[in-house]
């Protein structure tokens, strides 16, 4: 089946959309690029005044005394070779050293949440579908809802303070205990999980309703069968649809969880290097973000196609 | 007399299945290069094997299919390629009957919404008199109007047949393809729908593209019948003709197969378990010869073209003048072949 | 001949918005093993509610208000939903009406024939593709090889119906339910699948029930056939009795609506005046009076109970139909048998 | 002997000694690094790599007899370190943050202007020796010698890479108590004690941490929670129930003062009625009290308290302007009204530009309060970023913009300097040739009690113009453990652990 | 055996008697009365609608009766809580403890806050405070922290008695002294004006945008989802910076920012559910009887995707109010004294420890208009759908 799902994507298909994307990525750090430059400030603003003489020198040993499209082009042609550049705000360190850093924290609190998000939300979706209206499906759609309602950083403030300091079962910040994993990805999956629980519920509703649910029923299959194989496999679109951005994001880390649990990863270097105005790493990261972001939306669109043998991208309506 | 409604010239449709990564497609050939005429104010029937290709045809005749080649002559307009948006104006004269009732209807659209809808999408009349259309289109399929406000999932089979069939004619279009429209009604209703697809069409002049497995039902109710074999047609005739003297091998076999409602007149048939042809790997020559009494070596070289035995009764078949006059008795040694 | 099916007053009904359709409304049939029991009907008479009613495959809006079903001697109703699915699909498959929206979309049709066979059959993947090939053959798919591998939208109205079949036929049931199993199905091919289907039930002594509105295919195949309106069994008859001597004013309708197959040209139908009967609010009386070319004053009054035995002749005749009592006058030739 | 750990809420630029100018520097490169003098625990200074010193007579040259001090990797601690230190420092090619710092030696200015040439007079007679000469007298040339940026950096270490040195646990090589084993970036910095250390026999700590938890609530849990020694800061809302029950709870002075300016270019604020009134009409004591319920100081100048010019502070017997802990809603009314708005009609739009800063922006509701019933006016709050809020009020178009500033070194002068008419960071533009004058007269003499005096007159022109609205002196909260013994914080915000050790 | 029923003539022909099976066919109801049936049978959703009613008339009126003013602080009376545990000081009088900030209320038998006591000495040695009240003295005893503060009157424990509801401010003081309830009216008014901005701009830009990428599909879909990848991967910050600089801050700038970025999640799950749903023969039904792109996607596509837009607008609206409040606190949307739920969170969020209900009170009107919403919107989507009836 993955084979006949594969020749509704030919491969001409495929590389336009890599072509695209390379297009796409040029479309955003030009956007990222000046909408950077448009914004007042500047990456030597700082505490103090720092006289005109010495924020000029320190302007022209990064090349920002020239005009911005020069600084642009010679950009460009940095990132095509790969390179980032440095960071203006910490010198010494480079914006591919940055993210190099972060990013195993990163992925690794990302990741689990990401099969947190997945591994309990699509159950608790199914539960509460199958439950349509009974307890729970109250519950756990009220704990959706809560999930959704409570931003995270009240959810990882609260933990924190039960868990990690009443009761003591987890440190209370960093990972260097693997309890110290449980806060940081329970907050950090808290909100999606919520939505894809509710996703989940509202998409499988929708096919248990199906005839071919019943044929399922009648071919005596068990309970589950009938649920993954033909209850899930037809709902999982907006799931999917779903994933594919919050994989992104969570690769990308959380700059309120990583604040709030001192984790070393690179969604606070993003935050920071914005309000730093730290140009070379707020471009890095937004490349870094956007590669990541494309390529799980083309995994996304291809799992649509395997999802659903009738989605042809090649046939306009 | 006047240029035919319809004209099909040489149609193709071929779809790609299967295949893979390593592996090259496979051609399906639904339709592989169908002529004929539909004039107007003519029922066309139209037979054949289930899987030869007769759905595909119809979507294909009103765009939902974009044809591989060949041309559809509308009324003087080919819209085998005409683009999406100088089609609408044409969409409405051109209506179909969907073989499965239930997927064709809006599940959350009640039967109101749904039979009226074609009047809404054209803005045909007021509301109220929209809401009287839909009664009366109602009673004519033999719905009763009190059904207005359910929805498709709560009714039988072939009461969700009606409502594609009630929501088709509310347009008034010059062309109805109807596929299957029937075949999921008991016999009553049956009669109802043919009778009053008879009389819409005595009344308004419709043409129709009737499309059945019921033998009795077409001759009862074509002018002029088509047999279709594996994407092609094999024999194009007056209703009267086809029935008096198929010419075709397969058209009699069809003929010979027809449950009688008598089980007095019981026959025990022996399977078949010959290979079936497929689309995908077409028989070379003729394509019938696989399961043919009559076959011969030029059919496995040459295949045949539609040829005119007289009176418009065209046959494609090497052996077209062999067909014996009458065909009222059991054929079972075709059928054993 | 001992019955397999066995089913008692079975009354089904549908809660919509608007109120309680009644659907079924207490219907008593049996089924022998190795027989085949046709269902004929008006559309919408709940001949598929009721087969759906026996396997509890209902749609959530459908209750089944009370009735026995004993199959095998166990009653259905009161088994658990694990010992439900042992059974479905296994000793009792059904070939559902609608072959579209009955087959997932999202799964090839080879999957879905093999399922079944997995779950009942215990064996390898391989051995259930073998399974599937075989019954991709002997419904006659053809390159059966290639098309196990489609996916539903590929297929033709006919072969989805094909494969339904196979589906049903895949673990040789004690029971096959088939609703309208050949409606799509060219007339070659159907009688193929009606004989592959004899053919089974002779081998086996697999017991069937065959709705269809294709009389030809009922005279063709049915041993037994009950004839349904308006929820109810109105008459039931050996199947050359019914063609023979049609009891009951709704099934002689029937008869009269088939074309006549020597008549040519575009001579009027004979359909049945009038509508069906609004399952919502259905009469009392009897459910076809008011179409009833022959309606008394106590057909619309009350309803006529099931009327056995005499005056109608012949073993395991009923019929639901108050010319049928002994005190109703002479009205030829609906109840001529009765005095003759 | 032990290990501890520390909590910093900040990751630094950079810790390069001689670039940055940068706060959150400072806990890593104080306890890695020392300079010519250094402050104890009293606030005095001593000497660290220099031995003794003289003063020239016009107090303008210094010269410093260096100790026999080694580099954490081994190397001897030389005069020449110092003068590349320095001359780097007034190098623009280096990129360092501080020069102007410098511009009170002769000759750096120019050096500095004409890109990192000429004449300095900064030099190593020899080895051991340093001096350097001064424009003019530097009263507080001592104290500002204990500042990062006149440390002494090695000239192979920095140039075999320039950028990263100080980024690299191998190539940051110190001269002070601990030297660095690991940095990871963005979440801590691990020392061991360093052996070349020359009172290395006082330091007790083999292994310090400072670990970077950005969330003070998590820094607080964290040391409630025992996973760490000692956390910089603690969350505001905390302060009184820590002050009254924690004993790891310090209060630490920090030479700083929280003040809004006021833009005289400006109506309504450009009359000095309306400038008094709106700071007589502000409640310190109780935005202290209420507000930030901690023990800062309600401020009525601009110096903070323990400033010590001549063994006295600076504060002492000094008057309030006018002002007074808490508000005086008639006085200020009055001035309000002669000013021409009486009971605040007519007073124009105002707007009160502030960066975020969720305490800084609560304080200024309660003060927009304050004034919303104190004097019936209406001052609008803008809170921006401080990318935003900078480039913003250098741009000069608003009534009023609130600020702060910490002390470089402790003296009085850190703070004036500030309102020179040439200073940079006198954003509010305000000029008063006869402050110029005080301050320079303050500088020019010898005598500490003269130039006490002359500041204190210079603080009394400004405030006395009412330019600046001071708010509170402020003081840093922090815990540390019980346990750890000879810590100090010193008022410049630089924790000391070379001193430190656990009790058993 | 038979029973034949007793009438006038059974056998008479039934003739004109018969009727018309349709004269007893059930009342006829249009699709719109049905659905509003459905949904008042909802007792949840009923429930749910009312709470949203009756929230939005208390953020228009409640702060034009509060006695409490969204701004007026009374700076001693910070941090109150809405339950306070008082000890009786006798005379009717009673003291209220904050054990956060160490101070002591004097409160009324009624549980009114008269007002707190001035002029307390703060003995640090012995930590303790003492007041002089009348001619007793009360002191505060915080020696041991574990067993938290002890209230002494006269060096005599004061008696425990029990706790009282704040009467003066029902839901507590905020960090200035400000009545809580008011100020959560007042941000009520904000919040649900973003929530409904966010609303709008996902139903009608996002709906209309993936919807149009998917029916439309191929190279049109192709460069459309590509601009969406564009708008959600630029900086957020960056943009909203900009706009407040170009623009100036406040609530037209917040629905500015909002609905150019805040669509794309919708735009996305939308078009997935068309991709789908195109090719469903209804939808080819509707074709062929000369259907606009515009009625197939309003009156077929979208209807059918109503679940994962209903999930996907009550999940997005929550994260509008919190990007409200982040705008805010970057310069954009509300300005002080003002206040949205959303700041009146992130505010509370550090006073979490020592003054829960701060954030208690603004999180659970959150909380509770999402579960309203919720609620409101499944039953709605239940009573537009016709299949999903019990
Ligand atoms: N989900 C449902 N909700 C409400 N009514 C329903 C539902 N399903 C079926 N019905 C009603 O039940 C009755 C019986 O339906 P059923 O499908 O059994 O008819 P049928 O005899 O199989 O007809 P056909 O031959 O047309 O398939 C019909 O009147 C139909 O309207
Ligand atoms: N979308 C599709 N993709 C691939 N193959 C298709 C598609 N639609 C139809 N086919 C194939 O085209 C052939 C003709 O199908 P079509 O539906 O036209 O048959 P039909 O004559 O209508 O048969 P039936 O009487 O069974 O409905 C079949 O082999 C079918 O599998
Ligand atoms: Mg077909
Ligand atoms: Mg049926």
């Amino acid at each position: 089946m993955a084979g006949s799902a594969l020749t509704r994507l030919p491969l001409g298909y495929m590389a336009q959309r890599v072509a695209l994307m390379a297009v796409t990525l040029w479309a955003i750090v030009t956007l990222t690029f000046f909408l950077m430059h448009a914004v007042p400030g500047g990456p030597f603003v700082s505490e103090k005044q720092v006289a005109p003489e010495i924020e000029a020198a320190l302007q022209a040993k990064f090349g920002l005394d020239q005009p911005v499209w020069q600084q642009y082009l010679t950009y460009l042609g940095n990132v095509a070779r790969g390179d980032l550049g440095p960071s203006f705000k910490y010198p010494g360190v480079t914006v591919n050293s940055m993210i190099a850093q972060g990013l195993p924290v990163t992925l690794k609190t990302g990741l689990l949440a990401v099969i947190c998000v997945l591994a309990l939300g699509v159950p608790l979706g199914v539960v509460a579908a199958l439950n349509r209206n009974r307890w729970p499906d109250t519950t756990v759609m009220l704990i959706a809802t809560l999930g959704a309602a409570i931003p995270s950083y009240v959810i990882a403030t609260v933990a924190l303070y039960f868990f990690a300091l009443k009761l003591g079962w987890v440190p209370t910040f960093g990972l260097d205990d693997w309890r110290g994993y449980f806060l940081p990805v329970f907050a950090l999956s808290g909100f999606w999980l919520s939505f894809i629980a509710r996703l989940t519920r509202s998409s499988l509703l929708e096919t248990l309703d199906q005839d071919y649910m019943t044929t399922a029923r009648a071919k005596g299959l068990r309970r589950g069968q009938i649920l993954i194989r033909h209850g899930l496999r037809n709902s999982l679109i907006p799931v999917v649809t779903v994933m594919g951005p919050v994989i992104a994001n969570l690769m990308t880390g959380s700059f309120v969880i990583e604040q709030i649990f001192a984790l070393p990863g690179i969604g606070r270097h993003f935050v920071l290097s914005i309000t730093n105005r730290d140009y070379t790493a707020i471009m890095g990261i937004t490349i870094f973000y956007a590669t990541i972001l494309m390529v799980m939306i083309f995994i996304v669109d291809m799992l649509y196609v395997w999802l659903d043998p009738r989605i042809d991208y090649r046939r306009r309506a | 007399m006047t240029a035919p409604l319809v004209n099909v010239r040489d149609l193709k449709i071929h779809f790609q299945i299967g295949g893979g990564l390593f592996r090259r497609p496979d051609t399906l050939r639904a339709v592989d290069g169908v002529s004929f005429t539909i004039n107007r104010g003519e029922t066309l029937g139209l037979v054949g094997e289930s899987g030869c290709g007769k759905s595909t045809l119809a979507r294909t005749l009103i765009r939902l299919y974009q044809p591989t080649a060949g041309a559809i002559d509308f009324d003087g307009t080919d819209i085998a390629a005409l683009p999406e948006a100088d089609l609408r104006p044409l969409r409405k004269r051109i209506q179909m009957i969907f073989q499965d009732p239930l997927a064709s209807l809006d599940g959350r659209m009640s039967v109101r919404q749904l039979i009226s809808e074609p009047l809404d999408i054209l803005n045909i009349g007021t509301p109220a008199e929209r809401r009287a259309t839909v009664a009366a289109l109602l009673t004519r399929v033999g719905l009763s109007p009190a059904h207005a406000d359910r929805y498709p999932h709560e009714f039988s089979g072939g009461q969700r047949q009606r409502i594609g069939i009630a929501r088709v004619i509310a347009l008034n279009p010059d062309l109805v393809i109807c596929d299957e429209p029937i075949s999921a009604l008991d016999v009553s209703i049956q009669a109802q729908v043919v009778n009053m697809l008879q009389d819409l069409q005595r009344d308004l002049g419709l043409t129709y593209l009737f499309i059945t497995h019921d033998l009795s039902m077409v001759r009862h109710i074509a002018d002029r019948i088509g047999v279709m074999y594996l994407g092609k047609i094999v024999e194009l005739a007056p209703a009267g003709a086809l029935y008096a003297r198929p010419r075709h091998p397969y058209t009699r076999l069809l003929l010979s197969a027809v449950p009688v409602a008598d089980p007095a007149a019981r026959r025990d048939v022996t399977l078949v378990t010959d290979e079936v042809p497929s689309p995908i790997n077409l028989p070379t020559g003729c394509r019938f010869r696989t399961r043919c009494p009559l076959a011969s070596s030029i059919c496995a070289q040459v295949e045949p073209a539609l040829q005119d035995f007289g009176d418009g009764h065209l046959v494609a078949c090497h052996h077209g003048d062999a067909a014996p006059d009458n065909n009222d008795n059991t054929n079972t040694e075709i059928l054993n072949a | 001949m001992t019955a397999l099916l066995d089913v008692r007053g079975l009354r089904t009904a549908f809660m919509t918005s608007r109120g309680r359709v009644q659907a079924v409304r207490g219907v008593d049939f049996t089924v022998n093993r190795g027989e085949v029991l046709g269902i004929v009907g008006e559309s919408g008479s709940g001949k598929s509610v009721t087969c759906m009613s026996v396997l509890r495959l209902l749609k959530r809006q459908g209750r089944i208000e009370c009735g026995e079903t004993l199959f095998d001697g166990k009653d259905l109703m009161q088994l658990s939903e694990a010992e439900m699915s042992d059974i479905r699909g296994n000793r009792i498959s059904v070939i559902f009406q609608d072959p579209m929206s009955s087959l997932n979309p999202t799964m090839t049709v080879g999957q879905q024939v093999m399922e079944s066979v997995i779950r009942h059959r215990n064996c390898t993947r391989a051995e259930a593709r073998a399974r599937a090939l075989e019954l991709f053959e002997l419904v006659r798919i053809p390159s059966p090889e290639t098309r196990l591998d489609a996916y539903p939208h590929e297929f033709s109205g006919g072969m989805r119906q094909r494969a339904m079949i196979a589906i049903a036929l895949a673990c040789e049931p004690q029971l096959l339910i088939a609703d309208e199993p050949t409606t799509a199905l060219d007339v070659t091919i159907q009688r193929q699948i009606l004989s592959l289907i004899k053919e089974l039930q002779q081998r086996l002594d697999m017991a069937v029930i065959l709705i269809t509105h294709d009389l030809g295919v009922i005279a063709e195949t049915a041993d037994r056939v009950m004839v349904m309106y308006g929820g109810m069994v109105m008459e039931e008859a050996p199947v050359a009795d019914i063609f023979a001597r049609p009891r009951h004013p709704y099934t002689r309708g029937l008869m009269d609506s088939i074309p006549d197959p020597h008549a040519l040209g575009h001579g009027r139908l004979k359909p049945i005046a009038g509508a069906p009967p609004d399952m919502l609010a259905p009469p009392p009386g009897c459910p076809f009076a008011p179409r009833c070319p022959v309606a008394r004053k106590v057909c619309a009054a009350a309803m006529p109970p099931m009327f056995d035995g005499a005056p109608l002749p012949g073993a395991g005749r009923r019929s639901r139909c108050w010319l049928m009592a002994a005190e109703a006058p002479f009205v030829a030739p609906y109840n001529q048998d009765a005095v003759l | 002997q032990g290990s501890l750990t520390y909590v910093v809420n900040n990751e630094s630029a950079t810790y390069d000694p001689g670039l940055t100018s940068e706060t959150f520097a400072a806990p890593i490169i104080g306890n890695t690094f020392e300079g010519l003098v250094r402050f104890d625990e009293a606030g005095e200074v001593e000497g660290a790599m220099a031995d003794s010193w003289e003063v020239s007579e016009d107090g303008r040259t210094y010269t410093f007899h260096l100790r026999d001090a080694k580099w954490s990797d081994g190397k001897p601690v030389t005069a020449q370190d110092f003068v590349y230190a320095w001359t780097r420092a007034i190098n623009p090619a280096s990129g360092a943050k501080n020069p102007a710092m410098f511009f009170l030696i002769d000759g750096a200015e120019a050096y500095y202007n004409a890109g990192g040439t000429g004449e300095v007079a900064i030099s190593a007679p020899d080895d051991k020796t340093f001096t350097f000469t001064l424009t003019n007298r530097v009263p507080y040339m001592l104290q500002m010698l204990t500042y990062t940026n006149f440390f002494p950096v090695r000239q192979d270490v920095v140039e075999a890479d320039p950028e990263g040195w100080t980024r690299n646990a191998a190539t940051f090589i110190g001269n002070g108590p601990f030297r660095v084993t690991a940095f990871n970036f963005g979440e801590s910095v691990v020392f061991e004690k360093n052996p070349e250390y020359f009172e290395a026999d006082q330091v007790s700590l083999d292994t310090l941490t400072f670990r970077l938890i950005p969330e003070p609530t998590t820094a607080l849990a964290a040391f409630e929670a025992g996973q760490v020694d000692g956390i910089e800061a603690v969350p505001a809302p905390e302060i009184p129930r820590l002050m009254a029950s924690s004993d790891a709870f310090l209060v630490v002075p920090s030479l700083g003062t929280t003040y809004a300016f006021f833009n005289p270019g400006q109506l309504p604020v450009d009359d000095v009625r309306v400038r008094q009134a709106l700071s007589m009409a502000v409640d310190r004591q109780s935005i202290i009290d209420f507000v930030m319920q901690s023990a800062d100081v309600p401020a009525t100048g601009l110096v903070p308290y323990g400033m010590m010019v001549d063994g006295q502070d600076f504060r002492d017997g000094v008057e309030t302007y006018g002002l007074d802990i808490t508000a005086q809603p008639e006085a200020a009314q009055a001035l309000l009204a002669e000013a021409g708005y009486p009971d605040g009609a007519g007073f124009p739009s105002t707007i009160f530009v502030t960066y975020t800063s969720p305490p800084i922006e609560r304080i200024l509701e309660a003060i927009q309060q304050q004034w919303k019933e104190n004097l019936n006016i209406d001052v609008q709050l803008q809170a921006t970023e401080w990318q935003v809020f900078y480039p913003e009020v250098q741009k000069a178009e608003f009534q009023i913009a609130q600020m702060g500033w910490g002390a470089d070194y402790p003296h009085p002068m850190t703070f004036l300097d500030v309102f020179l008419s040439d200073s940079p960071n006198n954003l509010a533009r305000w000029q008063n040739p006869d402050y110029d004058a005080e301050i320079a007269a303050a500088k020019a003499t010898g005598d500490e009690a003269e130039s006490l005096a002359h500041m204190r007159a210079a603080e009394g022109i400004l405030m006395n113009d009412h330019v600046i609205l001071p708010m509170y002196h402020r003081y840093a909260y922090m815990m540390m453990s019980p346990k750890v013994e000879g810590f100090w914080r010193s008022p410049l915000n630089v924790p000391y652990f070379r001193n430190a050790s656990i009790a058993q | 055996m038979t029973q034949l029923p007793q009438m006038d003539d059974p056998w008479g022909m039934l003739g004109d008697a018969r009727g018309d099976a349709n004269a007893i066919a059930a009342p006829v109801r249009t699709f719109w009365q049905d659905v509003r049936a459905r949904l008042w049978a909802n007792k949840v959703a009923m429930a749910s609608l009312a709470f949203v009613i009756v929230l939005v008339l208390a953020a228009i009126f409640g702060p034009m009766i509060s006695p409490h003013s969204y701004r007026a602080q009374k700076l001693e009376l910070a941090n109150l809580p809405p339950l306070m545990q008082v000890y009786d000081l006798g005379e009717g009088q009673f003291a209220y403890v904050n054990t956060g900030n160490l101070n002591v209320y004097s409160v009324d038998a009624g549980g009114h806050v008269a007002g707190v006591l001035q002029g307390g000495r703060r003995d640090m040695v012995n930590r303790r405070t003492n007041w002089q009240l009348g001619d007793r003295v009360v002191t505060l005893d915080y020696k041991t922290p574990s067993a938290g503060p002890k209230l002494l009157v006269d060096d005599q424990p004061a008696a425990r008695a029990g706790y009282k509801w704040n009467a003066t401010y029902w839901f507590g003081t905020d960090q200035l002294g400000r009545d809580v309830l008011v100020r959560q009216l007042m941000g009520a008014r904000i919040s649900l004006m973003v929530a409904f901005v966010a609303t709008i701009v996902n139903f009608v830009i996002g709906i209309t945008y993936g919807g149009l990428a998917g029916y439309i599909g191929g190279r049109t879909d192709l460069v459309m989802m590509r601009i969406v990848e564009v708008i959600s991967t630029i900086p957020l910050t960056l943009y909203v910076i900009l706009i407040m600089v170009v623009l100036s801050s406040g609530l037209v700038s917040v629905v500015l920012a909002i609905g150019t970025v805040f669509w794309v999640d919708m735009a996305r799950v939308v078009r997935g559910q068309i991709l789908t749903l195109k090719s469903q023969d209804y939808v080819a039904a509707a074709r062929t009887m000369g259907a606009s792109t515009r009625w197939i996607m309003l009156r077929h596509l979208l209807p059918n995707t109503t679940g994962p837009i209903l999930v996907t607008a009550t999940m997005l609206v929550p994260s509008a109010i919190f990007i409200e409040s982040f705008m805010s606190f970057i310069g954009l949307g509300v300005t002080a004294p003002e206040a949205s739920w959303g700041t009146l969170t992130s505010d509370a969020v550090e006073t979490l420890r020592t003054y829960p209900h701060q954030l208690f009170f603004p999180a659970a009107a959150i909380s509770l208009t999402m579960v309203a919403f919720n609620f409101l919107g499944d039953g709605l989507r239940d009573a537009l759908d016709p299949r999903m009836r019990q």
